[in-house]
């Protein structure tokens, strides 16, 4: 073994080889450093745990191998009827495959008869629209999805983004 | 006619409540939620959820747009407020019905002037209830100075818009008066931007009686007898129980009888509660102020009477006459009700919220739980620290509180960083001078004082 | 006077039911337990644990020599047997008392006299109560069937020793008369070793009505009124209210004196349940037995009498007086009780224990949940599957029944290989018979053919 | 066994080991460094079932390194009291340091007057004695401590005696 080898480097060689002794693949992967510590899971665990765990996984998984940037959400600024366009005859603010600029409308959620804009935050293409138009949203519901040019956008996702506290 | 379905704009336990009683009464229920109450929704709380706005009360809860917005959006005929938050805002009340939505309360205008507590004193002055020497309304010095002479001291010096206890000064002797009397406008300008102050003469020990009553839309107007309150920490409500240990039947029938004057003479709808002082050496009471919401502690009221108050809010919202007339109303027993909070007894009750690893409510016979709070729950710290009331009936009062010393010990909330006051509840209601139920509004302070701190890892 | 120390010989719900009322009453508790349920015992259980043997009862829970061990080890004054077990064993009873401890419950002889039901039908036949026509007592065939023949088909052919259900056939004429009978007595013969049998009328459409008595010491008996148990499975009760739906308050008077006539004449002490049949058609009541102990049902007598019936039952032993007379129990309102046991309604209600994952109670105004579970608790096999009981009061019926429906569906039951009977009395109190009250002892048997079967991956 | 090696690759030796023991692939594995340990799951295990599993998982761990047997109890049959000698004034049955037999009488249970003579059920050396004489015992208390000649002893123990359903 190689002193020089970082906790970090050892766990995650240490899972590498733990990986193999499972055919199936891995739902769950913790390494630790204080105190070292390794965890693997296979087949379907609990479900509750499942969702953050697999989430957490991904991420790891994300920013290690591969840098490409998960799809951002843009996600309704208040509760209300979420618009598309401008106005009912007029072409949406924003279509699939169209490119958004951080601030850009995308939408307008009416709502107590006031119409507000809804407004990009991030930079990238929208590759999926999710809410049709004149739909009643609710706070923070995602309203298209947008590939972003930073990974950054990623994490954002994955955490759910929101205001969770 | 009974409403098809309810829109509850609250959180919590007071929100499960509400969503019980819609639910015997076979109505659909929707909740309404916060970012952080994301993750603790589930469907004690509505039968259909919506999110409504992110953590800070003022743009989720207290939204009112975002509330009628959601009661629009998922076909809701009426809003159940809850208490706190939304339940007294005229403006909300006013709001609702211009939307075309039964709010469950009373009538804006009604809020609205019990809102303004001199204005509302005058006005049960006017209706005959007894009020405290005082001059109701805003004074200058010389004027006030007058005022409290012939008041007699000790007196009170309080903010006209103030509240919580906070903006208020005692004066015990006219020598005392000036400074005081300056230092309460200046807190008040700084705590409210409206420096007015009153006077009135202060109780240095009196009992919190209050009268809960029940009207509906058809000149009904019942009272459900009194609840005493007496064991309050800076007014905020530790212990509740119904009928009080020191009011016989003959005062209370003259303080209830007392508070329907009242309602009746303001046109009040719905349920109230009429908050009263009792001058613990010269046994008068007075109206302090009503409240025109379903009250924290209405469940001892419940236990007493079998009457679901509730269940009446939304039936006398729907238009409904009253269930029971006043001689259908035959409290039996004692009952008492112990809160739960999330705080540290031990750190001057700090709040003290976080993930509950472990929630075992107290069960058995004639003890009630009433709580949003189960194993997994992550109480937060963003609004009221309140997880869960205990309220156990006997009897007789005696048996009523060995009662509930046995439910609070069979209590088990624990979790990383969370402390409660259950332990601390358990010494209050232990206590001789709670135990002879001789107890006035400064008992909690002495508790608190006599309190050895003893480290709580868990209430258990 | 009050007892110190009481051993709680039994488990499970029960156990927590009677430290309960030990502790109101300041009575230190000791609990015993088996193997089985060394992994479940907690301070609910008692203040102090013994272990008294291995998981099959006859070594632990019905090992009278380890119980009376245990009491006098940990110095009990007294013995409260719950149901069950030990509960109505006459030598149990006469072993206590002979080792100086209080057996909370009849004397020996009561035990005896009751626990022989023929003999105690004659009893109380002689009492003035009213009897099912029959033998009484065992028949050869020619008598028998003479007897038949004047009782009226159809008839019951019984052993004498028999119980539970088994060891009885139904004759609906003369002409099956014959072969009934052998069955009957092989049956018996096989199945406890006496094929003495017995013969009575059979009432094809019966209510289970039941009186519950208290006795103390000092000549004073008290009813406190009837509970319905009619909705039954195989003899074992699934839902039980007070008061009846079908019996009005005069007939319930006359069924209620007759229970006390018979308590008063035996020489009764303490709580007990007199059973009787009310004929559907005739109106007719009959005194089937009497049960010697506190019944599983008995707190929807509390919640509508406000009697604490554990507490009474440890009073009465101490020698001390009713805490009431007759005329100081005034029934309010309407309470009914669901038994949530560990079983699947959708495989014959085989049993289905196992380790609770999530166990959340469901709570709020007008319910009592009593249990033993908690989460984590593992629900063994080795004895009844009962795991918690759901009791809900209203002021009239339907409010009791719109809140058990509410209440059965916010009960959270769930873990790995755990079924409970939830959804089933969910579907068997909204069946249109119950709901309308009418319904016969043969309501379950018909809910159970009509039932479609429904994969029930957990009760919530 | 190699100085050299990492605590984490003996943690990951043994775990392949103990994978061995199962034909099935493991649904969760787990190792520590600090104090060592390592824990494995086959299929998925109910959460209560899993600790139990942990448990063996370990002793076999145990044993694998030092086939000393751990000294097994001699318990209670019934609940009364215990008395170490046949009379007030005699020697007691068994004293710490003798050896006992299958068999072998340890002493006496009183229970309701009855006197029961409670045997040991494995053969060894009286390392313990853990009842004082004319104790009230409940019913499967351990009694003394004796290290057995078989290794077997071992699962009794662990297991916890009793009849632990």
């Amino acid at each position: 073994m190689n002193d020089q080898e970082s906790p970090l480097d050892q766990l995650r060689r240490t899972a590498a080889a733990l990986l193999e002794l499972s055919p199936s693949p891995p739902s769950g992967l913790r390494l630790r450093s204080g105190d070292l510590s390794v965890e693997v899971d296979w087949a379907e665990p609990a479900p509750v745990a499942a969702v953050g765990r697999t989430a957490v996984s991904a991420t790891v998984g994300a920013t290690a191998e591969e840098p490409a940037a998960a799809p951002v959400a843009v996600r309704a600024p208040l509760l209300g009827t979420f618009y598309r366009a401008p106005a009912p005859e007029a072409p949406p603010f924003v279509a699939l495959g169209d490119r958004v600029e951080v601030g850009q409308q995308i939408g307008i959620v009416e709502s107590m008869k006031l119409m507000n804009p809804v407004e990009s935050e991030v930079a990238g293409e929208v590759v999926e629209v999710l809410v049709a138009d004149a739909t009643a949203v609710e706070y923070d519901q995602a309203l298209l999805m947008v590939a972003t040019d930073r990974a950054g956008g990623g994490c954002a996702e994955v955490f759910g983004g929101g205001e969770r506290p | 006619m009974r409403f098809r379905s309810v829109l509850v704009a609250n959180r919590g336990e007071i929100a499960v409540r509400v969503v019980r009683a819609c639910r015997e009464l076979g109505i659909r229920t929707i909740a309404v939620y916060s970012t952080a109450d994301r993750d603790a929704v589930h469907d004690r709380l509505g039968d259909e959820q919506v999110h409504i706005g992110p953590a800070p009360a003022r743009r989720s809860y207290l939204n009112a747009a975002a509330v009628i917005e959601a009661a629009l959006q998922r076909g809701a005929e009426a809003v159940h407020p809850g208490y706190g938050f939304l339940s007294e805002d005229p403006d909300f009340a006013a709001a609702c019905a211009e939307n075309g939505l039964t709010f469950v309360g009373p009538p804006p205008e009604v809020i609205g002037r019990f809102g303004d507590k001199a204005a509302a004193r005058a006005a049960m002055g006017e209706a005959g209830l007894p009020i405290l020497p005082g001059t109701g309304t805003a004074v200058e010095e010389a004027e006030a100075r007058a005022a409290a002479d012939d008041i007699g001291y000790p007196v009170i010096i309080k903010a006209v818009v103030g509240g919580g206890g906070r903006g208020m000064e005692i004066v015990t002797g006219p020598d005392a008066f000036a400074a005081a009397y300056r230092r309460t406008r200046e807190t008040a300008r700084l705590l409210f931007g409206d420096d007015r102050v009153c006077v009135e003469r202060f109780l240095t020990a009196a009992h919190h009686i209050e009268v809960q009553v029940l009207c509906d839309d058809h000149g009904n107007a019942v009272h459900l007898g009194v609840r005493d309150c007496s064991a309050q920490r800076r007014r905020q409500k530790l212990v509740e129980e119904s009928p009080s240990p020191v009011v016989g039947p003959e005062l209370a029938e003259r303080i209830a009888a007392a508070a329907l004057r009242g309602a009746r003479a303001a046109g009040y709808r719905g349920a109230g509660t009429f908050e009263f002082l009792l001058d613990a050496e010269s046994r008068d009471f007075y109206f302090m102020e009503a409240n025109c919401r379903i009250q924290v502690e209405h469940p001892v009221t419940e236990m007493v009477t079998g009457v679901d108050l509730v269940r009446e809010q939304l039936l006398i919202a729907a238009g409904q006459p009253l269930s029971m007339r006043q001689e259908d109303v035959r409290p039996y027993g004692v009952a008492v009700e112990c809160r739960i909070n999330a705080e540290d007894p031990d750190r001057d009750f700090v709040p003290a919220p976080g993930p509950l690893t472990e929630f075992v409510p107290p069960g058995g016979p004639f003890v009630r739980v009433d709580t949003h709070a189960y194993p997994g729950l992550t109480v937060t710290p963003h609004y009221d620290p309140l997880i869960a009331k205990v309220i156990c009936w006997g009897p007789d009062r005696e048996t009523a509180l060995d009662r509930m010393d046995r439910a609070l010990a069979e209590l088990r909330v624990a979790g990383p960083g969370v402390r409660t006051t259950t332990a601390f509840l358990r010494e209050l209601i232990a206590h001789p001078l709670f135990r002879k139920g001789v107890h006035t509004t400064s008992l909690v302070d002495l508790v608190v004082a006599e309190r050895r701190p003893q480290p709580t890892w868990s209430t258990t």
